[in-house]
């Protein structure tokens, strides 16, 4: 019903028509259409409520800028509507409506505007109870805040990021964009150009321009291969060292530039008068991109407010399309228009100067234009097509570190950008005059790349052409108020007064008590008129006042294109099937893998208490692998430990094992580990899984600072490691092929071997968390499956069974082994955990030494101790349970769980300093708040004598 | 260190730790060189030591090419040789290092820590756009040029091989890492659909 | 993503590096009295203006120095700990 | 409909409150100069001018008024921390909060929805178990759930990924809410000029006279003030106010950064926080959906903005809520926070005889507006520090007696 014939429409294909429905009714479009477009061919002009007032919204601007054009797809909530193109069967339906767009039962809240003016809701809802915002008020509004719906039961959508590197980025392919990347790329640079559009051109392609210069410059660009074009692609943020997210659709280009070309234009601005958010009252440009790039006519009678040349070329436009131009109002004087004012006198249109639109009416329910009255008459017209002047794209400027300034003059936005490698070409940098602006593109094409060394003939600097003021915002107060200066806030010239008059005088205030330009345009549309209300209410200048900072990002973004897709990190240990074909119960640590347990979840507790039971009295087997294995090297190396450790290992001896624990410079507990001495020059430690990483890092980084001559290698995957526990390893050990003597004597506790097992090379170490007779045997990874094979082999007859993390956390429990980082916190000393056997008094120098003398001094609070359950306690505390000493929280169980080797449960936990003699009792305060009595024991429950793990 | 009769298994073997994980192919190529021959040593007195080999030593993250090896320098005293096929070289060079007596350098078991894959296949630079943030244009990274960086969000060095990049990585992570190319994989089909 | 230029790597991406914080002078512990000391622990080089900082590149594991300015964030220079540290 | 809506329905024109006074002319002397004009400074005065009587003060801030932290933090407010004396402190500040809007006529939308705090590891459960047998010890509604638990208490978190960050539990946190940031600021200044503070925006300080232990008086950029006491409060800038009187506080600056969505019709309805994640999500009355997370990985004096913060932050939100995937941001930004080795505040004396503390805010300053406030102008009116802030002296970093929350503190702020 509106849509014209071609060659309007460049970017719909009348061949393909396409169904959708709006707020269930059916509509077509066609292939290409935008929704906003697609509907207002189908004479639906209303698109949405508006925020606070639920008033009828439609087209503004037609780049999808801001609210009033956000509908609601079933899995998208704020859908551009002015951007995102239609497709078969789509359903779309607005936003913010209680009822139905057409009949909105909160629109009611128009009419009690004069009750709720700007911050009402800081001054109100309150009472009449404490709670009653959080009870009866909050609810209502949460229920009226909010625009679009989220869609709980979304589908899965792909996302994908990707990276992108060229030496010219430039972003906006109008014309001055166009112009500077392929003055760039015809140098020789590497030059991508990106576009939020289809297409390339900007304002070539909707804008009264001679189609023969986009050609001319379309195949000059077809001609460079070093030109990369992304059209559809938003750049949506500039971050340090020119950083840049592209979107193109569902993918994330990270783009590194080293030089950055910004043409992004300029953003037409409304005026500001009564009822100026009627549908039917849009900005020039989305007249002309409902016309030429849609085919659409914007209306039947039309009146032109124009303050420049493009709202005279606009005028034309609507009569080329067939509309019908009752009068165009200028406000400035006669005779500035030039050669388009004669031109459009000529076509008969009636041009009234010095004069602007005041207000206008709406049909029934405001749901469109009606009227507008100019000079105090009202004349009839279905739509007011604005152009008034721009307001340069700030936004991607700012964030590379420009200034907005005013020019007041010219009445001018203007952005200066220090020197640097962001450059401005076009519309943005005030040359908004075609010519100008393709001679801009040029200029910081030349100034990119003499940056990047290329040789090349400085461009002079482009002199706008014209010096009248270009920006003619017309702001007329209405004493009745729906002068809206931010349409997706609704917020009044009044509310921007009262706000001031509250003290809220500074541009940041003044946003944050009225939510201007909070929403979804964040202030594209409304920041100048703002700037310059509050300029005038506070008697300052629109400088002074200046405009919010402008953060990233740029327009809305999905969630979705920034998560991308992610794997999640997981690492296996090299017998990781080997524990799948034993049925084994796989969990997570960390990153890592591990058995837990080997059986059926259904009988893990009996699995567990077997596995305790086989290293108790048999043998068991446990893949150790995801213990950090670290390899000191160097002449240096015993020193280095010596260092880094409480324990002295300069002087161990090769052969030895020697466990060893590190401090931080507080003199915390960090880590502990053993340290095998291969060869003078040469340590084998462990750390915690956990850990590893970390201290590594700090090997790294504490010998960045010493410069000893050491090499730390961290092996913790190239190297597996098994242990074999209980009565019987020996037996095992000795049952395979090996050129190493596992006799007590050859190889007594605390020592390493390094030889053969089974064909495999090993570092075996003496070393027990469970208390039982214990060989690790380390290897390297590609031959652990081999070694494991053959150790089971050799256990069979002796009842090996391999064990889990379960187990072994209640075998190293009954030892009272402390596991760092749940026994430990970043505070626990070695003597508060009993250690003190493992600090060397001797050596002059560790890492935490001095701290931990200083804290002994301070005073020692608490002590790590056992904690005894009898049998048939009928409470029984869990982890991290307070420890009570006159009713006040002295210490925590840390560890706790039943040991079926002793038939109780029992515990670590930290208690009052005074209390650490064993037999003391003390107060355990269970989950449920009953407070228990526990005797204190060593720690060492099971074996405290630790004769087992010597034999 | 010699391994007598034990077999060695590789994650993408059967019964490694990544077996059952399949390796993409199809516009993106996954392939396998973990079991390739390599040795290298790393600490003080390493570079010493292979140059008196008569292998010579490339700058450091440049690649040396010698009697059928490619010599990775990965730092001043982190050398990894590579081979792919027997080997022949390689081997000389590391039975000859067993034998020696310090100072001598230190193994650096690059062999049995990292995993040695191979991206290629027609949309290669696209995966490896997706993979790795590094500026891998052919202009900025040559033949010769090692990067030591992220590749699938995990540490890894990368260098180009005539079919495409290779890739050395923690060898625990195969599992993973094999997950995450098939993932861009799939996201490359996707997009270009 | 910023860039930090490694003296070994080239330019990176900072998310390949780990902040091991401004270069601290290390006291005398056995000359220091405990107060000295504490305040030592847990004092901060934390003034607006340049600080030189350690740094780790962590696909290589090489440590390295950089000057960098805490208010805008501008790395002066990188450079390696062998290197004379200037405002160190 | 409330009777103050009638009033503006009803009025001719719009009735002025005057939050805010414009800045009038320094005076040469105060009793009590405040420097930064941000929550935490204004609810001192309010206190100070209320509650004590003292009315000549003078709050300088060198920006706008609560311009930084105070506008930029994610405003959660809870004290499900880790220390008995942590916790206490903080409990006290959710209490001031609970009747904050009645104290100052001002609704600052307190909104007690309760925290959701999700642990990924067994590690974690231990700690949630440690903060809440303590918190229940302290009176505070603090209790561990397990997995039924969390889906009953936000049903639309997604349980299923399995691995290395699977939902094992969390943190249930009654007492957690949130509230409008500015509103507290503005309503505690609102209070405290109609008692006669003055409070003076763009006015910076620029240095101190020392005369033996006192600070005599205050140098800014609009002349020199003398002052009886002086309170340092001034968030991000704590470390260089602090140092140009001499003293050198044991903190180091991050950025902490944050992000919001387009406003969506209510569907979260508590604070959800993830520890391994390092992202926690609030929707807020305007519907917005607030995302934030952990600090920037080194020292910064910048509001900058970076994407990769945000695309971590997307990676986590859509972690818990897969559906997120199609809803817009709007807007991110980034604060600069003042962080302490035990990631809890220094508040009280410095060695300077007048001149008090209250610092080391870090991420965690917003949910202390009121109750900061109140403690530091009891401290100043009686010359002494009140036992419930005595474990928060900056001598604690000589005597070892830290307050560790780190663990209470990573995830949510």
């Amino acid at each position: 019903m509106n849509r014209l014939p071609a060659p309007f429409g460049s970017r719909i294909d009348r061949s393909r028509p396409i169904r959708f429905s709006f707020e269930g009714k059916p509509f077509e479009g066609y292939a290409g259409d935008s929704m906003a477009s697609a509907l207002a061919a189908s004479g639906q002009w209303v698109l949405s409520r508006s925020f606070k007032y639920h008033r009828p919204r439609g087209i503004l601007s037609m780049t999808g800028a801001d609210a009033n054009a956000l509908v609601q797809l079933p899995s998208d909530p704020n859908v551009a509507a002015e951007r995102t193109p239609i497709s078969e069967g789509l359903r779309v339906s607005a936003q913010n409506v209680n009822g139905s767009l057409e009949h909105d039962r909160d629109a009611v809240m128009d009419r009690f505007g004069r009750f709720l003016p700007v911050g009402f809701y800081y001054r109100t809802f309150m009472g009449p109870r404490r709670d009653s915002w959080l009870k009866f008020w909050e609810p209502i509004i949460r229920r009226k805040a909010g625009l679009g719906l989220v869609d709980t039961k979304a589908p899965h959508r792909h996302f994908d990021k990707t990276h992108l590197h060229c030496d010219v980025l430039v972003v906006g392919a109008g014309p001055a964009g166009l112009s500077a990347a392929i003055a760039a790329a015809e140098a020789g640079a590497d030059v991508v150009l990106c576009d939020e559009n289809p297409e390339i051109g900007g304002a070539l392609t909707y804008g009264r321009y001679d189609p023969a210069i986009l050609s001319g410059l379309s195949s000059k660009l077809e001609a460079l291969p070093n030109l990369k074009v992304l059209t559809g692609t938003v750049c949506n943020g500039w971050y340090e060292d020119n950083w840049l997210p592209l979107i193109q659709g569902d993918r994330l280009h990270r783009t590194r530039a080293r030089e950055v070309i910004l043409a992004t234009g300029a953003i037409e601005q409304p005026a500001v008068f009564r009822n100026n958010d009627l549908p039917g009252i849009m900005l020039g440009g989305a007249a002309q991109r409902l016309i030429r790039h849609y085919g659409v006519r914007p209306g039947q009678s039309a009146v032109v407010l124009a303050a420049n040349d493009d709202g005279y070329r606009t005028a034309l436009d609507l009569l080329d399309a067939g509309l019908s131009v009752v009068e165009l109002v200028d406000p400035r004087p006669a005779g500035v228009a030039g050669s388009l004012e004669a031109e459009l006198r000529g076509k008969g249109v009636a041009i009234r100067n010095g004069a602007t639109v005041e207000a206008a009416e709406g049909t029934a329910g405001n749901r469109h234009l009606a009227r507008v009255r100019v000079g105090g008459s009202w004349t009839a017209c279905d739509l007011l097509a604005v152009s008034i002047g721009s307001a340069p794209a700030w936004q991607l400027p700012c964030q590379a570190g420009g200034k907005v300034g005013y020019d007041a003059g010219m009445q001018t936005m203007t952005i200066t950008l220090p020197q640097g490698s962001v450059h401005l070409a076009g519309a943005v940098a005030g040359a908004d005059d075609l010519e100008d602006a393709i001679a801009s593109g040029r200029r910081a094409a030349a100034n990119a790349l003499s940056r990047l060394g290329h040789a090349v003939a400085v461009e002079s600097p482009v002199t706008p052409k014209t010096i009248r003021p270009r920006y003619v915002q017309p702001i007329v107060a209405d004493p009745k108020g729906r002068d809206f200066v931010d349409f997706d806030e609704d917020l009044q010239v009044k509310d921007l007064q009262n706000a001031t008059k509250e003290g809220y005088r500074e541009i940041e205030l003044v946003k944050r008590f009225t939510t201007v330009g909070m929403g979804p345009s964040q202030g594209r549309h409304s920041a100048l008129a703002t700037a310059r209300i509050v300029a005038e209410a506070t008697g300052r200048t629109v400088g002074e006042i200046g405009i919010t900072t402008a953060r990233p990002p740029v327009g809305p973004e999905t969630l979705g294109v920034l998560a991308g897709h992610h794997e999640v990190l997981e690492r296996r240990t090299a017998l990781h099937a080997r524990h799948v074909a034993l049925n084994a119960a796989m969990k997570p640590v960390g990153a890592w893998w591990r058995p837990y347990y080997y059986g059926d979840a259904s009988s893990a507790g009996e699995a567990v208490r077997e596995e305790i039971l086989a290293v108790r009295e048999g043998v068991g087997l446990l893949d150790v692998s995801t213990l950090g294995k670290l390899e000191i090297r160097g002449p240096d190396a015993g020193e280095f430990l010596d260092r880094l450790y409480t324990m002295a290992h300069a002087n161990q001896p090769v052969g030895r094992v020697r466990y060893c624990l590190m401090l931080n410079e507080m003199g915390s507990v960090v880590d502990d580990g053993v340290a095998y001495r291969m060869a003078q020059d040469q340590f084998y430690v462990t750390a915690t899984t956990g850990a590893v990483a970390r201290v590594y890092a700090d090997m790294l980084f504490w010998n960045a600072e010493w410069r000893l001559k050491v090499d730390v290698l961290n092996l913790t995957g190239a190297f597996s490691g098994l242990n074999v526990t209980g009565p019987k390893a020996r037996q095992v050990l000795g049952a395979l092929e090996s050129d190493i003597d596992f006799s007590r004597d050859a190889f007594p506790y605390l020592s390493g071997r390094d030889g053969m097992v089974a064909g495999v090379p090993v570092r075996v170490m003496r070393i027990g968390f469970t208390g039982e007779l214990s060989y690790e045997l380390h290897c390297p990874s590609s031959l652990a499956p081999s070694l494991w094979d053959a150790v089971m082999a050799a256990g069979r007859p002796h009842g090996l069974r391999p064990y889990g993390l379960e187990a072994s956390r209640i075998l190293r429990l009954e030892k009272g082994h402390i596991l760092i980082g749940q026994d430990t916190d970043a505070i626990t000393t070695p003597d508060e955990l009993g250690f003190g056997w493992a600090v060397s008094k001797k050596k002059p120098f560790f890492v935490g030494k001095r701290s931990i003398e200083m804290r002994a001094r301070l005073g020692q609070t608490r002590k790590l101790v056992g904690l005894n359950f009898p049998a048939g306690t009928r409470n029984i505390p869990g982890e991290s349970c307070l420890v009570l000493r006159g009713g006040a929280p002295v210490g925590q169980t840390t560890s706790v769980g039943y040991s079926p080797s002793l038939g109780r449960h029992i515990a670590l936990a930290y208690v009052h300093v005074d209390d650490q003699a064993e037999g003391s009792r003390v107060t355990v305060k269970c989950r449920n708040g009953e407070l228990i009595e526990a005797p204190v024991v060593a720690h060492a429950f099971f074996d405290p004598t630790n004769a087992r793990q010597e034999i | 260190m010699a391994a007598g009769t034990a077999t060695r298994i590789y994650p993408f073997m059967p019964g490694g730790a990544a077996d059952g994980i399949k390796l993409v192919s199809g516009a993106v190529v996954l392939s396998d060189l973990t079991a390739s021959p390599r040795f290298g040593l790393k600490g003080c007195g390493s570079a010493a030591w292979l140059a008196a080999q008569g292998i010579p030593l490339p700058a450091v993250n440049r690649i040396g090419k010698h009697h059928g090896m490619q010599v990775l320098r990965l730092g001043n005293e982190d050398i990894l040789l590579l081979a792919e096929g027997v080997g022949e070289t390689l081997a000389e060079v590391k039975t000859a290092w067993h034998a020696a007596t310090a100072p001598k350098g230190y193994s650096s078991w690059r062999e049995e820590g990292w995993a040695w894959l191979r991206l290629s296949g027609p949309r290669l630079a696209e995966a490896m756009n997706g993979l790795c943030a590094l500026d891998l244009r052919p202009e900025k990274f040559g033949p010769d040029d090692i990067a030591q960086t992220r590749v699938g969000h995990i540490e890894a060095v990368t260098f180009r091989s005539p079919a495409g990049f290779d890739i050395l990585f923690d060898i625990t992570a195969s599992a993973y890492f094999a997950r995450s190319v098939a993932a861009v994989a799939t996201h490359i089909d996707q997009h270009n659909a | 993503m910023k860039l930090l230029t490694c003296p070994m790597n080239g330019p990176r991406n900072i998310d390949e590096f780990q902040s091991f914080g401004p270069v601290r002078a290390r006291p005398d512990p056995n000359a220091t009295a405990d107060p000295e000391w504490s305040r030592h622990l847990f004092r901060a080089e934390n003034r607006q203006g340049v600080v030189v900082e350690w740094w780790r590149h962590v696909p290589s594991n090489y440590f390295f120095l950089a000057e960098r300015d805490l208010v805008s964030n501008e790395i002066i220079r990188t450079f390696d700990a062998s290197e004379p540290r200037g405002r160190a | 409909m409330p009777l103050r809506l009638l009033k503006y329905g009803l009025s001719r024109d719009y009735p002025v409150s005057g939050d805010i006074p414009a800045t009038p002319a320094l005076k040469p002397a105060y009793d009590v100069v405040i420097i930064g004009g941000g929550g935490h400074g204004l609810s001192c005065a309010h206190h100070l001018a209320k509650y004590h009587g003292i009315k000549s003060v003078a709050v300088l801030e060198k920006g706008y008024l609560a311009g930084g932290n105070t506008a930029r933090n994610t405003t959660t407010i809870r004290s499900n921390y880790i220390t008995p004396e942590g916790i206490a402190f903080y409990k006290e500040g959710v209490e001031l909060f609970e009747r904050l809007s009645q104290e100052l006529d001002f609704n600052v939308m307190f909104s007690q929805r309760g925290q959701l705090t999700l642990a990924h590891t067994e590690a974690t459960m231990r700690s949630f178990h440690m903060r809440a047998e303590m918190g229940k010890h302290m009176g505070t509604r603090t209790e561990v759930v397990d997995q039924k638990g969390v889906e009953e208490l936000c049903p639309l978190i997604n349980m299923d990924y399995g691995g290395a960050l699977e939902i094992l539990g969390g943190l249930w946190h009654a007492d957690g809410g949130t509230a409008r940031h500015d509103a507290v600021a503005w309503g505690y200044a609102a209070q405290a000029s109609r008692r006669g503070v003055e409070i003076h925006q763009r006015t910076e300080v620029q240095g101190f006279e020392v005369v033996g232990d006192r600070v005599q008086a205050v140098k800014t950029n609009r002349g020199r003030v003398a002052c009886g006491q002086v309170l340092i409060a001034t968030g991000g800038m704590n470390y260089d106010v602090a140092l140009m009187a001499g003293v050198e506080l044991p903190i180091r600056c991050y950025p902490l950064q944050a992000m919001v969505t387009q406003p969506l019709k209510p569907w979260l309805h508590t604070l959800v926080s993830s520890v391994s994640l390092h992202t926690y999500l609030v929707q807020s009355s305007r519907g917005e959906v607030v995302i934030g997370g952990g600090s920037d990985p080194y020292q910064l004096y910048s509001t900058r903005s970076t994407l990769d913060m945000k695309v971590h932050l997307a990676e986590g939100a859509v972690h818990l809520f897969p559906f997120l995937q199609g809803v817009r941001l709007l807007r991110q930004w980034a604060g600069i926070t003042d962080m302490t080795p035990d990631y809890s505040p220094i508040m009280g004396a410095s060695p300077l005889a007048n001149l008090w503390l209250d610092c080391g805010w870090g991420t965690w300053g917003f949910k202390a507006t009121p109750v900061a406030g109140k403690r530091m102008a009891q401290t100043i009116a009686d010359g002494r520090v009140p036992d419930i802030l005595k474990p928060f002296a900056l001598e604690r970093f000589e005597t070892f007696r830290l307050l560790n929350e780190m663990g209470a503190t990573a995830a949510s702020h």
